[in-house]
């Protein structure tokens, strides 16, 4: 692959993330990770990583094929738990974090391989997304008691409004498994959003999609970013399209970060260079 | 070979279908309709049971049949039946219940499911219903008290009587009720309602005597008692008194009893469970196996080998057993009996109501069946089935009737009888006053009063 | 006081019995190995196989001219399932392969009563089923013949299975059927040849079984109803593992046995319904995969 | 031509989201329950007490296993089990607590259910798919083997067989087929809708989603442990009711053995048949497997009569059954419930092929 490929800006680069004209500036550190290291048995995934997420930013993470992309979104939101390191959220230091405490905390995500709820429509998918919101108890839901009824409308009009902002209101009460890969990815985006998370955490979300749906995707990210002032974490492997959209990059190469700043600084990077032309180390 | 055996059997079948159309459409047109009294057949010719059931209700069948083609019926009146699966299951056999509990304008006169789950299952609607419940030797053992359950019949014998016959033949063999003292006996029982209704009996009688009873359950279907028989051989039995049901389960319980080298003489088959079909499954290893009969096997009774003669000889293709050579066997004629007590019953329900030569109901078809009556040894010459069945008769009181059964023997290849005369408990009073205070409890939590009975 | 003697017997006894189970349990691996089927029909199967087997001969064929008949008809089964209920359905749930099997069951019962009629028949195989006199005499343990031979026929068929597994041709094309149906495919893995095969297999391994269940427990229909003895067996030893099979029949046999001759009188005995399933359990929750099960990996 | 939605709009989500959207649909179901409630005026005692009052009972077991193997994706086999409970329950309680009322009784027997439910289905957390199905055996014989070995249970009644005490409701007992089935009826039809209300509403989406993927289910901040668990428990409870009506409005006389291992299997059959994760399935089903053997065994006692050998009908009908159950499989895997679909649809394009 050739580096100017990589490296050139795409079309998209409208800088519309000049943080003084954005709805929600960026502010103080939202999440921070300390010396993260993360093993398999004797497989290292991470080795003494650290970086940090500001709150209302987009903050890319990338590398190459089996860079640990994913370990350490699976380690933000308590997939996996790291053999070393720290996380805090607004400097509170979580120990012992599982996805549903994550999810309470206000992280929520997507995963690399579509993981929907196969046997439900788009509806039902986005309104599942609000299960923190749910309150009621099963013998309210079947009573169908008030506190029970507000909820659902509550929920609905959530996930309508999501589904007017994501553009899939065609679609609305189709199953998911009948959707183009392209929607389906939209859909999840969907869900993550109707549990209204603070921090967002995207892997590779534009992953197997050609230009046009790509660039569709740029665009609900920041707009979800302007619009709800969401905190960002994406994963992508190819540089191309992140570099536009995210306001900060980390860049990972066997588990290690070899870069971490604006998308300039890191495109000026060599190690980052290197690792995307496969310099042998 | 297999495919044409079927295929000869199905075309037999269609050809038999199409005869009978024929006949039945000339018939109908041809003469004026014979009266008809309707009996349901409840059999259970698939799953575990299935071999007892095509026996026992084959014998049935062939003997309504026997009655209409040999004797027009009774006094002219036809019998015919209806048949329905259960499989031995209880939820099912209610369905059939109901199903068989009319036909036509004519209601059904009795229920004979054969199986003590499924008389379980409808004891408490006979009543209501004018159905005899005609549990011949299984059931209810209670029931035998005809004060508290006037529709539920028990003859030729129940439980209790069974379990204290056994216990009568052993001290006899062990030389007098004084040597029972310390002796141990194992009653090893399939682990249902069933397995248990010999209990109360049994341990009262264990108290009485002073010997030692254990009670070994099997979890049905019992095709594994490896630790059951090391627990007997552990607490060195001197008989086993089986109670099972299933040719898998018997043919386990010999094979096994032969494998930790328990004698075959010293176990005891409950009639459920005892017929050739469960010898057979324990192969030759079952030899010298004790079974208990009520009704006798074989064909040298009049009744079996004439009917044998009508329905089965030269292809006559009459009969309803799909193996001819079972016609003998113990489940063979115990169905032969059962028949032969519905249609006795119904030929006094007859005579009582001066209903001669017309159908009968439930309530005077239960009369007739409370005055079945063998004692006379014409009356059992004449149905040719004298030295089959104990003579016995029923009373408003007693709807055990006889109590007694013989002993028998398997050689290998059939059962011998080693009983010179029916035999019952040693202490038949005792028995009938274990069930009647038992039927008298269940009375009175029921409050139900009991019926003055003269005898 | 505790008597060991009568220990060692109860635990021998149990032993026994297990071999019994696994022999069974292996007809369920090998399908489950190959196409992920849960075959419940597998305790019909057995019946079916020996009633053919007892049926051919009284038709007057000898013991070894019965064998390969009942043995030709097990592989017709086989394959008559694969292609008519298997084929149909690949691609379909777990779940509902399971209801296709118990369906089949039905089928094969009700094919087995209309062929063979119900009469109840038993198989003998000319092996004494009686306990050895010298090894009572020298060591006091209850062995019959039939015992060996069950042992050494388990022993003789893991092996064999084994060898199919791991050096055979078709055995390799086996585990990539396991590990991945499509891509077995696409590297040009004849999946209908070897589902065939398998299920012939099961068919045979279903006649063994059958043959020595028979020889104990008579020819008769309850003989559909060692398949849930089986179910244990595989849950512990793991629905993929021949060796599993033989160590968790070991085990289910043995704990039966000794939980319902000490433990079982105290509560009026017939513990050993229940126990063997409850063991599994209590295995599953340590380890979920089962003995020797391949791990299930959860992707995210 | 009828069945149309045309000029039918809805102007709220919570009437988008009501149970019967179409008015075509609910005219038809109040004629349903309409039905349902009269035919006992016109049905004899035989279809009350043998078809429709299993069937109901059935219906609502199976909609207990519906809801555990539909909704919550956990394969159990024990469901017969949960039944016996029931049962049981129902007996001692009314035995027990003089003057409990039935209803609260049944309800009472159905909590019993629940927590039996509950800590058979603690293995789930940790076991999937078919381990899990083959480790909810130990519940069905552990339950069936306990209510059958302590005596109390039956009261110590020396056969160990219960007799199912009256239905006393407001102190009327309602002894005849006729008052029975309309018990059946009411409690069944209040069950169902609650399911349906569980189902469409935040409860089921819990439910499926753990269903369809576990792990994101827990990333959308859903508690597997408490999800599953409430779905052991709610399945079982229905089970539960099912069992104590099955013994109390139908079976009447009830040993611990009569709930049996191929009671679970049938109930799994009308879940299967009728469709996963449907709740008219449920009773589809239930209708299917309940009368299929009745109807092939009148079917071929009727044509063939005596003709053919009774043996041989018995074997035709368990082959033929069988049979049924595998096309089922094959050529519809969502179930009768997904064919009244299809058939709606079509019925919504009349008479217009698309």
């Amino acid at each position: 692959m050739n580096i100017s490929t990589v490296l050139q800006s795409s079309p998209l680069q409208s800088n519309v993330l000049q943080s003084s004209q954005r709805a929600f500036p960026i502010g103080a550190p939202i999440l921070e990770l300390e010396s993260i290291s993360l093993r398999f048995g004797g497989v290292k995934a991470l080795t003494d990583i650290s970086f940090n997420v500001l709150e209302h930013e987009v903050r890319a993470i990338i590398g190459p094929n089996g860079a640990g992309k994913s370990s350490m979104l699976n380690v933000i939101n308590g997939v996996y738990v790291p053999q070393e390191g720290t996380i805090s959220l607004r400097g509170e230091r979580l120990a012992g974090m599982t996805p549903t405490a994550a999810a309470n905390l206000g992280i929520s995500r997507t995963f690399q391989n579509i993981a929907l709820f196969k046997g439900m429509s788009v509806l039902a998918n986005i309104m599942a997304g609000r299960a923190l919101r749910a309150h009621a108890t099963f013998l309210e839901v079947a009573l169908q008691l008030p506190r029970a009824r507000r909820e659902e409308t509550e929920s609905r009009e959530a996930a309508e409004e999501i589904i007017e902002f994501l553009e899939i209101e065609h679609i609305r009460k189709t199953p998911v498994s009948r959707l183009p890969y392209g929607l389906q990815k939209r859909v999840e985006l969907g869900r993550a959003l109707a549990a209204e998370p603070k921090i967002l955490l995207l892997d590779e979300p534009m992953a197997g999609m050609n230009i046009e749906e790509k660039q569709d995707m740029c665009r609900f990210i920041l707009d979800v970013n302007d619009h709800y002032g969401t905190t960002m974490v994406l994963i992508e492997h190819d540089m191309g399209v992140v570099m536009d959209i995210s306001d900060r990059v980390v860049v990972l190469d066997y588990g290690k970060k070899i870069g971490d700043g604006t998308p300039d600084e890191v495109r000026a990077n060599q190690d980052v260079i290197d690792a995307y032309l496969g310099v042998a180390h | 070979m297999l495919s044409n055996k079927i295929l000869r059997r199905g075309w037999s079948g269609v050809a038999a279908a199409v005869a009978m159309w024929a006949t039945a459409a000339m018939s109908t047109s041809a003469m004026v309709q014979q009266p008809e009294q309707y009996f349901p057949v409840a059999s259970m010719r698939v799953g575990p049971y299935n071999a007892m059931g095509t026996g026992i209700f084959g014998g049935v069948i062939d003997y309504l049949n026997y009655v209409n083609i040999k004797h027009g019926g009774v006094n002219g009146v036809k019998l015919v039946y209806e048949e329905c699966e259960t499989e031995y299951n209880a939820a099912r056999s209610v369905e059939c219940y109901q199903r068989l509990l009319n036909r036509g304008d004519q209601k059904m006169l009795l229920w004979d499911p054969y199986g003590t789950p499924l008389a379980y299952a409808v004891i408490g609607r006979v009543a209501s219903d004018n159905v005899v419940l005609a549990q011949a030797g299984y059931g209810r053992t209670d029931a035998a008290d005809g004060r508290v359950w006037p529709w539920v019949f028990g003859a030729t014998a129940n439980y209790w009587s069974q379990i204290a016959m056994k216990l009568n033949y052993i001290q006899q063999k062990e030389g007098g009720i004084d040597k029972m003292k310390g002796k141990t006996i194992v009653h090893l029982h399939i682990d249902t309602a069933y397995g248990r209704e010999p209990l109360p009996a049994m341990r009262q009688i264990a108290k009485d005597w002073g010997f030692n009873l254990i009670e070994i359950p099997i979890a049905p279907p019992g095709l594994e008692q490896q630790s059951q028989w090391l627990q007997i051989r552990q607490a060195k039995a001197d008989w086993v008194t089986f109670w099972g049901a299933g040719a898998g389960m018997s043919g386990t319980a010999i094979t096994t009893a032969a494998r930790i080298g328990f004698p075959r003489n010293k176990i005891i088959f409950v009639t459920f469970g005892g017929a050739e079909e469960d010898m057979i499954a324990g192969g030759a290893q079952a030899t010298d196996t004790n079974v208990v009969a009520m009704v006798l096997p074989g064909k040298q009774w009049p009744l079996i080998a004439d009917i044998e003669k009508v329905l089965y000889s030269d292809g006559a293709g009459k009969g309803n057993m799909q193996n001819p050579t079972r016609v003998g066997t113990i489940y063979y004629n115990r169905g032969v009996i059962a028949a032969v007590n519905y249609v006795e019953a119904l030929r006094n329900a007859q005579k009582i109501h001066n209903k001669v030569g017309k159908p009968v109901n439930g309530a005077e078809f239960r009369d007739g069946y409370e005055a079945l009556d063998y004692t006379i040894e014409a009356r059992r010459k004449e149905l040719g089935i004298d030295g089959m069945l104990p003579p016995y008769k029923l009373t408003c009181r007693n709807h055990e009737g006889a109590g007694t059964f013989h002993m028998m023997r398997w050689d290998g290849a059939k059962f011998e009888i080693v009983t010179k005369d029916w035999m019952g408990a040693n202490d038949p009073k005792m028995i009938r006053q274990l069930i009647e205070d038992s039927a008298e409890k269940y009375a009175k939590e029921n409050n139900i009063t009991l019926r003055d009975c003269p005898n | 006081m505790f008597d060991i003697s009568f220990f060692i017997e109860v635990l021998v006894g149990g032993l026994l019995s297990g071999i019994m189970y696994s022999l069974v349990a292996l007809g369920f691996v090998l399908i489950y190995k190959a196409s992920s089927v849960f075959n419940f029909a597998q305790g019909s199967m057995v019946f079916f196989a020996v009633l053919t087997f007892v049926g051919v001969m009284e038709k007057g064929l000898p013991f070894w001219a019965a064998l390969p008949v009942a043995v030709g008809v097990m592989v017709l089964v086989g394959m008559a399932t694969e292609r008519f209920v298997l084929r149909p359905l690949v691609s379909q749930s777990e779940d509902t392969l399971l209801m296709a099997t118990i369906g089949l069951s039905f089928v094969i019962e009700g094919v087995a009563q209309l062929v063979w009629g119900v009469d109840v028949r038993n198989l003998d195989l000319g092996i004494r089923d009686e306990p050895i006199g010298w090894v009572l005499d020298s060591t006091g343990m209850l062995i019959s013949q039939l015992d060996i031979t069950a042992g050494i026929v388990a022993s003789v068929m893991v092996a064999s299975l084994a060898l199919l597994f791991s050096r055979t041709k078709v055995g390799r094309g086996l585990r990539a059927v396991a590990d991945d149906h499509t891509a077995a495919l696409s590297i040009g893995i004849p999946l209908k040849q070897i589902w065939m095969l398998v299920w012939a297999t099961a068919g045979v391994v279903a006649l063994v079984a059958g043959m020595l269940w028979g020889a104990r427990s008579g020819v008769q229909f309850a003989l559909v109803w060692v398949a849930l003895k089986a179910l244990p067996v595989l849950i512990i030893g793991g629905f993929t593992s021949v060796p599993g099979v033989i160590v968790a029949g070991l085990l289910v046999g043995a704990s039966e046995k000794i939980v319902e001759v000490y433990i079982g009188p105290k509560f009026g005995g017939g513990v050993e319904v229940w126990f063997p399933y409850v063991l599994a359990v209590l295995f599953l929750l340590v380890r979920p995969e089962g003995l020797f099960g391949e791990r299930i990996i959860r992707r995210v | 031509m009828f069945y149309r939605e045309a000029g039918q709009f809805r102007t709220s989500y919570a009437q988008d989201s009501q149970i019967l959207p179409l008015r075509q649909d609910r005219v038809g179901m109040a004629v349903l329950l309409m039905a349902a409630a009269l035919v006992p005026f016109v049905a004899n005692a035989y279809w009350l007490s043998a078809i429709l009052i299993p069937w109901l009972i059935l219906s609502l077991v199976a909609l207990g296993q519906n809801i555990l193997m539909g909704y919550a994706g956990q394969l159990s086999l024990g469901s017969a089990g949960f039944m016996a409970v029931g049962a049981f329950a129902c007996y001692n309680f009314i035995l027990r607590v003089p003057g409990i009322p039935f209803i609260v009784a049944v309800i009472l027997s159905g909590i019993c259910a629940a927590l039996v439910g509950i800590a058979f289905g603690l293995p789930s957390l940790r076991i999937r798919g078919l381990y899990l199905a083959v480790a909810t055996l130990a519940s069905q014989f552990f339950i069936v083997w306990s209510l059958d070995k302590f005596a109390w249970f039956k009261n110590y009644d020396p056969a160990g067989v219960i007799t199912a005490q009256k239905i006393m409701i407001l102190g009327h007992d309602f002894a005849s087929p006729r008052e029975k089935y309309w018990v059946v009826l009411v409690i069944v039809l209040v069950l169902t809708l609650l399911a349906k209300n569980m189902a469409r509403g935040s409860v089921g989406r819990g439910w499926m989603a753990v269903r369809d993927m576990d792990v994101a289910a827990e990333v959308t901040g859903l508690s597997l442990l408490r999800t599953k668990l409430q779905a052991f428990a709610i399945s079982s409870f229905y089970c539960g009711v099912g069992g104590a009506l099955f013994a109390f409005a139908y079976l009447q006389t009830v040993e611990p053995s009569a709930f049996t291992i191929e009671l679970s299997f049938r109930i799994l059959f009308m879940v299967i048949i009728g469709g996963l994760g449907t709740i008219m399935g449920s009773f589809l089903g239930a209708g299917f497997i309940l009368l299929m053997p009745i109807f092939l065994n009148v079917f071929f006692h009727t044509v063939f009569g005596k003709s053919v050998d009774a043996s041989i009908a018995s074997a035709l009908e368990q082959i033929i059954f069988g049979v049924m159950i595998i096309t089922f499989l094959i050529y519809e895997p969502l179930g009768l419930a997904r064919l009244w679909q299809l058939t709606k649809e079509r019925l919504r394009l009349w008479p217009f092929r698309h």
